[in-house]
Order: structure tokens, then C-alpha cells, then sequence
């Protein structure tokens, strides 16, 4: 396999992005979005599609950037450490992948808008309150040359945005993924007011009609698209929560060096040295997963699962030291709405629960470790 | 033993008869709490029957003497009233700061007017009370008290800012310490003083938290004058009282917010949400979490039993450490349980708010850290 | 309940109970002990008959002190203090519980010799490698008016010293309790050669030959009998391990205090000193569920399994992290066999599985509690 | 590429033919390690053949240069070759400190003359290493050398004493730290230099640890005549010599006795004892442990990578830290698992021994504590 240091052109898209997001979304974007209730923002997603990030995995032939997976992760990486509010993950990432997987005009021109930034895609997959797609239960009844589908979806990530909603449904022998426009008759979306400040809607089917043409992929085997798809996504997630603990770190770093108790700075403090270095130590450990898993799915995605769990598990645990300690080690201040790190704790909570979470993952890694 | 069970046998036929079936559903959550103080609004009738009969009989304190309010009731008896109530699922009628943290202090250290003057409208939750100890930047380091307090004929010209005051909004008086000698050592020159909140100049500004709530206030004073003898204790002998009263602060919080005595088991909890034990480490958690609950409640009772003989001291910062680590850990292995239901501001009764809120208890009242340090210095006896 | 503070009277009998350990049997006596390749020493064991100790749950019409459950707790923690080794545990806690159960005349004999330390009495009733009574295999097949038992246990505590053995069986309709003498014919004992260098056998049953008499209780009915026993010596060894811990952390921060590095003594590096404390509110807070299990068994023993394995959970939890913050804060000097940490270590995770490990207990706290 | 797959068919031809069939069985335990040396004996004639033929295509150590006695293989060619070992389950030929230590200080710091002298006996597993660090009482304080080296003309004479020597009683050589310059600060006054374990003068002593065994010694050092040409790097610059080849240490240690790379998942481990993985705290336990195992193995990889380019520097404190202490937390898990079988010394294949014998990997070669700390003061530059 490729190494699995960043590659130089690696670290220059790091940076690149690095330098953008400082100017266009520091954490104070979010919450300036979350002061005027707003959850999506237009401006900055046609930025990100001039910079090629929403084609990140969009074949050149569709207009994208085709940067692969890896790539992808870094960005995510990147949003990660400042909290970035954008559907990147649900449209370039997972929706970009699952239309990748089939080879057809129509998948191919969602690419394309995908790539240009003319269209908001969410997966519409969770029904309970835990991630477990092989349970979907959403029903689409055959109906004439077509479907209905009636059922209820939840935790649906950048559904209110959505123009596009990749529906996961039951079917008469298995389960079957749909591809459809956000507004068709009998789809509801309320808006859930997550903790973290983003978009995420319940969503109700009543007798929604779909034909043959909305299924994405062939009827009864959703998983030949979704599950790549979903598995992009759980790795460019644990690589935003690996940005996110960086993040945490960095700003409780900074304070440990910088707040006076006693008269002395409190990082000089052994207890809370050790500790942060501990949180350094599992940030590092982690970063390796994370790397690891963008290479396999860009070199052999086919036996990505292993190295995607892993990398998921390990980014969910370091995200939620690093936010304890990161309030912890503030004491009051980290409490207090003004300050910002109440919102790296608000988003690894809601991280931590997307596309299956710790227990999930771990329990993925040790079946496929043979226990 | 006969006198106890006679005390248990009475005390059973007087809660079946007054306490309000409404009042009867165990529940503790900010909502269904009753703080008392003028202006407490009460959520119900029930809610204003039971605390007007409970303190009536002195139960509201039930081991403050008679004559300032309380139950004179000895240990063993209070145990019996809180098992009995236990028993029938009886919400406690009264939770204050005036009853946890301003009474024992004035037992301890007021006189027998401020006693009478104090105690009984706290024990009839008539006054509602809030701590001012912190104050902006000091954190840790509660000494560093820049508030002043300056000596005009028999009043105090009170000048300066306090932070983490709980509830101030909503009180109406505070304990407060102010400096009263600025050239003493830092733990010298401090008083602990008493604070009608609608004395001119006192204000309050809440501090919303990440929570969403704003459970702590900013309380400014601006030229407040306050009778001298609203100070508790000697002049400049304010830290003996902050530190006694600290350690009933530390019992108190380790309490967790019920999520200890009378809560209900964790794991329970989980069990009840659709996927709540589903994973071999949720499962585990929620044993590990139940095993140390239950043994810490013990040790709420050990603690009280041996306080009948001999002050708990700086062990209750083991209290406070254990109780509010633990509590965090319930939280937030609650909110996985809850998966993405408990995501929402308004998922599982508010759960995410009580999450968040818990991060704080590890903070106020004295950090982890801190308490550590004081096991670590004052019960181990290490260096430095 | 009796207040979970230690009364006068416990107080008096933990201090002389450890004045005269310290004297009779400090660690060194069981470093002595495994060098002389011995598991048993008879002389201290006569010396704790004369203190009343064997007797500690024997009726005084008996000839036993009779000091119940809370004082049994109290001695076993004085003796895992020093680790002190004898079948302390076995006889006069389990045994004697066991017996106690049976009101009649060969019982009340064998109680007296219990007080009298003329009998020692081990447990046979693991067979696998974990405590699972009611699995118990070992098979009693009618034989005329009796029984032969054939097969094996393991893990006997106290077993090779053993003059009886209270051995679990299983009968056509349940578990019974056979009390047989120890070199009754067919029965095999092999020393298991264990870490914490104590006694404990591996014992084989081959066509061994047992009569109505030798059963104790009903047949059919062992658990009457045996889970008051299983209990009292929980209870009794998660106050042995309670003593080791503090035995552990006492040693330990004796060290932090006198060895110096870099100049001062380590004890004055915050980092160990946050570590010391935790394990210090992990101790006291084991303590209150130790007292509590003795109180219980006291008072309502029918109802104490809550409390017995709360007391064997937090027991097992607390001493494991006190023999390994006790090692790695030792540094080097705690590897070493001359040192005793070493000691307290081995025997903590013998500890940990007699009488059922931690998820055993922790399974039916949780299993009483609801889930 | 085309180049590395053509290697790659070369090197697995190679091992189908000379990797004897009792090598394949990927055991890496005490019993089957090959540590080479004058005094060694071959548990097996296919042990002696597989390091003979390793050795012979400078294949014990790959990346070393083959003037030298390496492979001269580049790390990706590196990292084949342990892949297509692994691929056949093929055990290491030859482990030692001089692969893992000496040798990396020797080809940094070391002449040519030196280089040619030394390296190859390591690389053909004909002289074993050990290493003389720590004093006794020094602890983790490794640069208060109190062994003395005085100049004799072309000698030095050697005086002291070192402990925690790992098979100083097996071993041929030793490098040592010693003080060549009493008055300069402590860390400026100690030079590296290589001894002879033969010369006279030269004596060892076995500690027994609480696992049973004796893998470290005592070494005494009683008027030692060592060639001054045998000291590596300059006078009194030893400390140079000592950090770098520490960092050597650390990264070997990390590996945990075989636990991590190429050893089995311990979940896999537990799942085969009678009741490894039947309480649910177990199974979490595992899948954590396996998790962090499997991220742990990513990093070493990923930390070699990086030093193609980059030296690792202070972050090896890092693989120490977090490597040491997961094979802690296995060894632990499978004490638990194994249950009361694994209580007797000779349970599980002497696993007893095994997991005592990890406690001190969190203490040798660095602390934890210490390790924390230079993480904290060299990576997150916090101050004090």
C-alpha cells in the first residue's frame, strides 16, 4: 500500500484548504448560522464547488476534480478542526459515490451538478434511533410499472437543504435505493433542532410515487450502491472528527499555555500535561486509522470495511476525550455558550452517532477479526 | 429499637395521609424541583400542599433544631423519613442553597438572632438564597475575592463583581465574600456577609451555557450597603466559614442532581430505549456504571453516619470528585443510549440540556482537579 | 440498617486483629512460606483458633466467638493487608456457613472443631475455569443407599491442606452437597502451584464412595446450603481484597513520599498525586459496599446477594488498579521479587476469580437492578 | 512499480524454498525467539538453517547497508519482504539488541572502522548485545551516570555498576554509558563506549522479577580495561549517542513482545478459553483492545514510513507510551479470559509469567510517566 505519511501534494491540499476555511468558515460561521437559524449556506457551498471540493470524487469525465478518497478525507479533516456547517459529506462524498457506482447517462449528470454545486443531495437511511441500514423498513409496494413508498426516516444529515434524497426502501426481496427530488408529493421533512447546530429532518413518506427510473442501482440490491457510498461517508466522518479533536487540542493547548491559576500557567499543571499528552498520543493513534482507511478505499475499496470501521471506531472515542477534556481543562469558561468549545462537544455528540457508532464499528472490526 | 419503630410506624401513617398522590412520582428534574422563595411559583397545588405540611412538621430540614424550623430529628430518625418517603416515591418538598450550603454554616457559625432571623424562612421556603464565592478569572483559586467590602458607620459599601452565581436571578438574598482587609494575606482579609438582592445596586446577568440554560449568573455590586450585622462570623474570618460551608457544597453536589439516591438504575434506563443495551460496550458501561452508583450512595451514607461523630473534613472532596465524575458518566452513557433520538434539543425530555449541564459538576463547587489535590495533600499527606 | 460506619467494637477488632499480624504473619511470612515451597502453616492457624477467629461464625453453643458476618469481613480485611495466608476463608467462613445451615448433631460437631481449628475444610466446587455453581457436572450416580462420585474440580482453594471437602455434585434432580473427608478412597489431589503462592488443588473423583450421610442438607438441594456459604465468602473475600488494596496503596504512597528523582520526592509530581488520590476515592468508596455486605449477611441474609456481589465487584476493580498503580509507581523496584508489591499484584488476580470475577458479579448487579 | 512486484515474485519464490517448515509457524514467544550470540543454542537445525540463509541475503537487517552485513533494501523493498514473511506465517530469524539499538546508533554515530567491525558478527547473530543504561537508584534520572571511565592511556578504566541489564548474563558485549568527566553538568560528561563482556573485571548478577524469571541483570564493572577506540562518538558527547539510540529503544519496545504486528487479535485469543468472551465487560474490552491494536500496528507503520523522510524524533515517546501500555491491557484481558487456568504458573503456555513480565514494559527503557512528559514538553510545549 501507499505510504501512509501524507504525500506532499496531500499536505499542499491541506493547506490550501486550511488557509480557505480560516477566512471563510472559522467556528464563528457556525455560530453566527446558528444565531440567525440558519443550517445551510449557499455562498460558501459555491465556493467549495469552485475549488473542486464538491467533485472531490467526481470522475474528470463528469467535470470533477476526481481527487479520491484520501483526499476527500483530508478536507473533511480540515472542516473538522473549525466545525465547517456544509453537506459536503452527504452530497460530494456519499452521494457522489453511490452514483458512481452506476454506470448510466442520468447518474452521470447528477455527477456533474454534484461537481458544479447545483445540487444538495442527504441519504435518507436511519428509521431508528441507531444506524442499521440492513433493517430498513421504509416500504416501497409495487404499484403498475412503478413503487409507492410510505414510511418514516430520521436523523436524514442536510435533508432540509436537500434538493435530492437517496431513499433507502424495502422491497419485495430485499432492499432497494431511490434516487429522488426532495419536493415530490407526499415526502415531509420537519427539521430536528440537533444540538449541533446543523441540518439533519425527520422524514415521512405518504404514498409517494416512484418509477422504475428513481431506483438507483437495480430494485432489491441497494447495497451494491449504498454500501460504498455509505462507507466513504463513515471515512471522511472520522476524519472530520479527527479535525475535530485536533481542533479541541489545539484550542485546550493553547489555553493550558495561556491561563494563569495560583500564578502559574496551568499547562505547567503535570496532571493536565499528562493528560493532554495522553489526548495527543490517542489523536496520533488515530490519525493512522484515518489515513489507512482513505488509501484502502482509493486502492481496493472492494476490502475497505476493516480498515473504515477502524477508523470511525477509534475517530469516535478520540473526539469524545478530546471534547471532555477540552471542558474539563477549560473549567468554567469551556462551559459557557461564548466560548466555542461548547460546540466542538455539541457536533462529536451528533458525529458520534452518524452512520453508526462506536459499538457499531467495534463490533464491525471484531467480526471481521474472526470474534 | 422500640422508639424507632414506633417513629417509623407514625411517620408511615402521616406521609399516607399528607402526602399528595401528585407528589408521589419520585421524579427530580428542574422542572418538577421546588426551590422555594418569594417569588416561587408553584407548579401545582400538590406541590404547595406538601411543602406547606412538610415544613409545618420541621421536615423540610428534619435535623435542624426545633426552634430554628428544622424536625430535631436525630440520624436514625431522618434515615427512617427519607426511607419512608423513599418508599412511597415522595418527591422532596424543598431543595435549596439555604438548605445544603447557608443553614449548616449559620448552625455552625451565626448567632442566635441570625439563627432565629435566617433559618426558619429557609426551612418554610419562604427565602430563596445563592452563592457569591467566585468571582471572574479567580477559577480555582477561590481566595483571590477582589470584591470589597469597606467599613461606612455600622454598613458595608459593597463594590465589585461576582460569577457562577446559581439561580441569582431568581434569589432573594445572597452569602456572599467580600475582602474587608485588602493588605492581609490573601486568606485573612475576607468576611462572609449576607445580601438582600433587592438592595440598590445589585444586579445579575445570566450566563447562558452551552447547555442552552443559564442556570449561573454574572451579580454586580455597586455601592450596596449592607448592614454589618449580616456578617457571619468574626471580621476577616470569612475563609473558615467558606471552607466549612465549602465541604457541605461538595457533599451536596456529589448528590448529582438525583442522579444517585432514589434515581433510577442506568442500565434500566437504557434498557428501555429501543437500542439502548444492544452493544457489548454500552452493556458493560452501564454494569460498571450501576456497580459504582450503587457503592457511592452507600458512601453518601456511610459519610452521614460518621458525620453523627466526627466532621467528614476534606474527605468530602472525594465526594464531590466521585459523585460528579460519576454522574457525567450516567449522562453521557444515557445520551448513547438514546442514539439519535437523544440528538435533538427537545429528545428524551430534554436529555441533551441535563448532558451538557453535567460537564459543568465537575467544575463548580471546586474542580476534579482541585479536589484531587486536596485528597492528595491533606488526606495522603504527598509533598508540595 | 446499622450505620455503615464501623462501630467500637469493630474498630478494637480490626486493631488487634492487625497488631497481631504484624507480628505473626507480615508479608514476609508468606514470602517465607512460598520459598519453603509450604502453603500451610498450622501454627498460625492454632494461634487464630486461640483468638476466637475460626470461630468467628460458629455458634457459641458450639464453642464458636459467633461475631458474624461484618467481624468475619473485618479480620479478612486486617489479613489481606499482609496477604496472610491460611484457610481463613475456606473453613472458618465458608464451611462454617455451610454447616450452620443444618441443624443437627454431626454439623454442630464439625462446627466445633472448625473453632476449635481441629478441621480445615476446602470447596470443591469449580470445574471450569470460571465459577459457575450451578453448571456443576461432577456426577453423583446412585449406588444402593449411596452415591459414587466421579469427575473433576478444580481451582479448590485450600484444597491440598484440606481435611474435608464440601464437594457440589450433581444428582438426578439437582445439585447436592456432599461434605466427604478429603482422603476418603478414589479421591486425587494435585497442588495447582499457583501465582499467589497459596494452596489450592486440583482434586480428581474416581468411583468415590458416598453415603446418605455424608450429604449435607437435601439431596437434590444444594443451594440452601451453599449460597449463604458462596456468599459469606464473597463477601469475606472482597474485604481480604479491599485490605489488600489499601495494603497496596499504603506501601505505595509510602514510596511516593521517600524516593526521590530529579531531586525531590515523587510524591510531589502532581500527575501521581491526582493518580494516588483517585485510587484513594476508589478505595473508600469499595469500603462502603464492603460494609455493607457484612451488614447485610447480619441482618437480612436471605436477601444480601445485591449487596455481596457489589462488595466482590468494586473488591475485584479496586484492587487490580491498586496492584498496578502500586507496580508502575514502584518503577523498576516493583518488578522485583524481592520487593513485596509483586506479591500483592499475584495475589489480587487470584483474588479476582475465586468466587466468581468481576463480570459475574457486575452480571447479577445488574440483573437485580433491572437489566 | 513494475520493479517492486518483480521483487516481490523474486522474494516469495525465495522463501518458498528456504524458509524451513518449522519456521512457519509465526510463534513469536521466550521458547522461540532467536537471539544469537557465542553462546546460543539452536532450539532446532532449522532454526540455525533460516538465520543462516537470512543472514546470508542480508535479510536480518534489510535496510542496513550491505557493506555492512544488511540487506540494502529500500522500505518499500523492507516492506515487502515483511509482508511475504508474514504472508507464510514465517517467524523473525534473529532479534537482538544489537539490531534494534546498537546497530541504528552505530550507522549514525559509529567510524567506518567501527562500522565494519561490529555491524556484520550482529547481522549473521554471532554476537549478542546488551545494553548498560540504568544505575541502581538513578531510576528514570538516566543521565546520572555514576559508572566511571578514567583514562589509563589508549584504556579507559571502568568502574561501577548498571542495572536492569536485559541478558547482561547471556550476552557477549555490552554499550554502556559512562561519566568521563566528573565536573562537567550531567549531561556533558558521559561518553558511549562498547565492552567486551569477557574482559576481566566484568561480572553479572541475575534479578529475579515477580514473573519468576530473570531477564534483566545487575552488571558490575571492577577495573575494566576497554580500548579507548571503542568508544562510539566523542568524549563526553555520549548523551548524543544515548538520546539517539533511545529513541530506538522506545520504538522497539512499542512492538510489545510480538502482540501487535503479526500476533493474533486477542478477541480471537479469548474467544478459543472455555469462557473468554462470556460477560459483556470482556467482550467490550476486546473489541476496544483489538481496535486500538489494529491502530496501533497502522501507526508504526505509518511512523516508519515517516522516517524515510523525517527523523521521528521526540514522538517515539508516543509508540513507547501507547504500545507498552496496550500490551499491558492484552495481557491483562487474557489473564481474565483464561480465568482460573490461568492462575498456575504453567497456565495458557506460561502466560502468568508472560503478563507480569509486561508490567515493567510501561517501566524499561523509560517510563510511561516520563514518556508523557517529554510529550508534553517537546511536542505540545507546554511549559514547566
Amino acid at each position: 500500500m501507499t505510504s501512509l505519511q501524507k504525500t506532499e501534494d496531500e499536505v499542499m491540499l491541506a493547506d490550501a484548504a486550511r488557509s480557505f476555511l480560516d477566512d471563510a468558515a472559522p467556528i464563528g460561521h457556525l455560530r453566527k448560522m446558528r444565531d440567525e437559524c440558519r443550517t445551510y449556506d449557499a455562498e460558501l457551498w459555491s465556493q467549495m464547488a469552485e475549488l473542486g471540493w464538491t467533485g472531490v470524487l467526481v470522475p474528470e469525465s463528469a467535470g470533477g476534480s476526481d481527487m479520491g478518497h484520501a483526499a476527500a478525507g483530508i478536507l473533511a479533516e480540515e472542516m473538522g478542526k473549525t466545525l465547517v456547517s456544509s453537506p459536503f459529506l452527504s452530497t460530494a462524498v456519499m452521494a457522489a459515490t453511490a452514483l458512481r457506482q452506476v454506470a448510466d447517462d442520468r447518474a452521470s449528470d447528477a455527477l456533474r451538478k454534484i461537481a458544479e454545486g447545483q445540487v444538495i443531495y442527504a441519504l435518507a437511511v436511519d428509521e431508528t434511533s441507531k444506524h442499521e441500514p440492513d433493517a430498513a423498513e421504509l416500504a416501497a409496494t409495487p404499484d403498475g410499472n412503478g413503487f409507492r413508498l410510505s414510511g418514516t426516516k430520521t436523523f436524514a444529515c442536510d435533508g432540509m437543504a436537500a434538493d435530492r434524497l437517496l431513499v433507502l426502501a424495502k422491497t419485495d426481496e430485499g432492499l432497494t435505493l431511490f434516487d429522488l427530488p426532495a419536493n415530490r408529493d407526499g415526502i415531509n421533512r420537519d427539521p430536528m433542532d440537533l444540538i449541533d447546530s446543523r441540518d439533519a429532518a425527520r422524514i415521512t413518506f405518504e404514498d409517494v410515487a416512484a418509477t422504475g427510473d428513481d431506483v438507483l442501482g437495480q430494485v432489491d440490491d441497494a447495497m451494491t450502491v449504498l454500501k460504498p457510498a455509505l462507507e466513504a461517508g463513515q471515512a471522511a466522518l472520522a476524519a472530520e472528527m479527527a479535525g475535530l479533536a485536533a481542533g479541541a487540542l489545539d484550542m485546550t493547548v493553547g489555553y493550558l499555555k495561556e491561563r494563569k491559576q495560583f500564578g502559574v500557567p496551568i499547562g505547567a499543571f503535570q496532571a493536565l500535561q499528562h493528560r493532554a499528552a495522553h489526548l495527543w498520543c490517542e489523536a496520533e493513534v488515530t490519525a493512522s486509522a484515518i489515513t489507512n482507511a482513505g488509501r484502502m478505499l482509493d486502492e481496493n475499496a472492494a476490502e475497505a470495511t476493516l480498515a473504515v470501521s477502524l477508523a470511525k471506531a477509534r475517530a469516535t472515542k478520540t473526539a469524545e476525550l478530546a471534547v471532555k477534556e477540552g471542558v474539563q481543562m477549560h473549567g468554567g469558561i469551556g462551559m459557557t455558550d461564548a466560548y466555542d468549545m461548547g460546540f466542538y462537544m455539541k457536533r462529536a455528540r451528533v458525529a458520534a452517532e452518524w452512520l453508526g457508532d462506536y459499538g457499531y464499528h467495534a463490533g464491525k472490526v471484531a467480526a471481521l477479526r474472526g470474534f | 429499637m422500640d422508639d424507632l419503630a414506633a417513629f417509623r410506624a407514625e411517620m408511615r401513617a402521616w406521609l399516607d395521609i399528607n402526602c399528595p398522590e401528585e407528589m408521589r412520582d419520585g421524579q427530580v428534574t428542574e422542572e418538577t424541583i421546588c426551590w422555594g422563595g418569594k417569588r416561587w411559583k408553584f407548579t401545582s397545588d400538590a406541590q404547595r400542599i406538601w411543602l406547606d405540611r412538610m415544613a409545618a412538621k420541621g421536615w423540610t430540614v428534619p435535623s435542624w433544631p426545633e426552634a430554628y424550623g428544622g424536625g430535631g430529628l436525630s440520624r436514625a430518625q431522618d434515615k427512617i423519613l427519607k426511607e419512608e418517603m423513599a418508599r412511597i416515591n415522595a418527591r422532596s418538598p424543598l431543595e435549596s442553597f439555604g438548605i445544603w450550603m447557608l443553614g449548616p454554616a449559620l448552625l455552625h457559625f451565626g448567632t442566635h438572632e441570625q439563627k432565629l432571623e435566617y433559618l426558619p424562612p429557609i426551612a418554610r421556603g419562604e427565602v430563596r438564597w445563592c452563592q457569591g464565592y467566585s468571582e471572574p478569572g479567580a477559577g480555582s483559586d477561590l481566595a483571590s475575592v477582589q470584591t470589597k467590602a469597606e467599613i461606612d458607620s455600622d454598613h458595608y459599601l459593597v463594590n465589585g463583581q461576582k460569577v457562577w452565581t446559581s439561580y441569582a436571578d431568581k434569589a432573594d438574598w445572597i452569602f456572599a465574600l467580600v475582602r474587608t482587609d485588602k493588605d492581609a494575606p490573601k486568606h485573612k482579609g475576607i468576611s462572609f456577609i449576607l445580601i438582600d438582592m433587592s438592595t440598590e445596586g445589585v444586579s445579575t446577568r445570566p450566563i447562558r451555557l452551552i447547555s442552552g440554560k443559564s442556570p449561573f449568573c454574572e451579580t454586580f455590586f455597586d455601592n450596596v450597603r449592607t448592614p454589618r450585622h449580616q456578617r457571619v462570623g468574626d471580621e476577616n474570618r470569612g475563609w473558615d466559614v467558606a471552607k466549612y460551608l465549602l465541604t457541605h457544597e461538595r457533599e451536596m453536589i456529589s448528590g448529582g442532581g438525583g442522579g444517585l439516591l432514589g434515581g433510577r438504575p442506568v442500565g434500566a434506563v437504557l434498557a428501555e430505549m429501543a437500542h439502548g443495551l444492544d452493544t457489548a460496550d454500552r452493556r458493560a458501561a452501564a454494569m460498571e456504571c450501576e456497580v459504582d452508583s450503587l457503592a457511592m450512595a452507600l458512601t453518601l451514607e456511610r459519610y452521614k453516619d460518621q458525620a453523627e461523630t466526627q466532621p467528614i473534613g476534606d474527605a468530602s472532596a472525594m465526594l464531590k470528585y466521585y459523585g460528579t465524575e460519576l454522574n457525567k458518566r450516567r449522562h453521557e452513557l444515557m445520551m448513547e443510549g438514546g442514539g439519535s433520538d437523544a440528538l435533538a434539543w427537545d429528545g428524551h425530555d430534554g436529555l441533551p440540556s441535563d448532558w451538557l449541564r453535567t460537564k459543568a459538576n465537575s467544575i463548580e463547587g471546586g474542580t476534579s482537579e482541585v479536589m484531587l489535590s486536596i485528597i492528595s495533600r491533606r488526606v495522603l499527606e504527598l509533598p508540595g
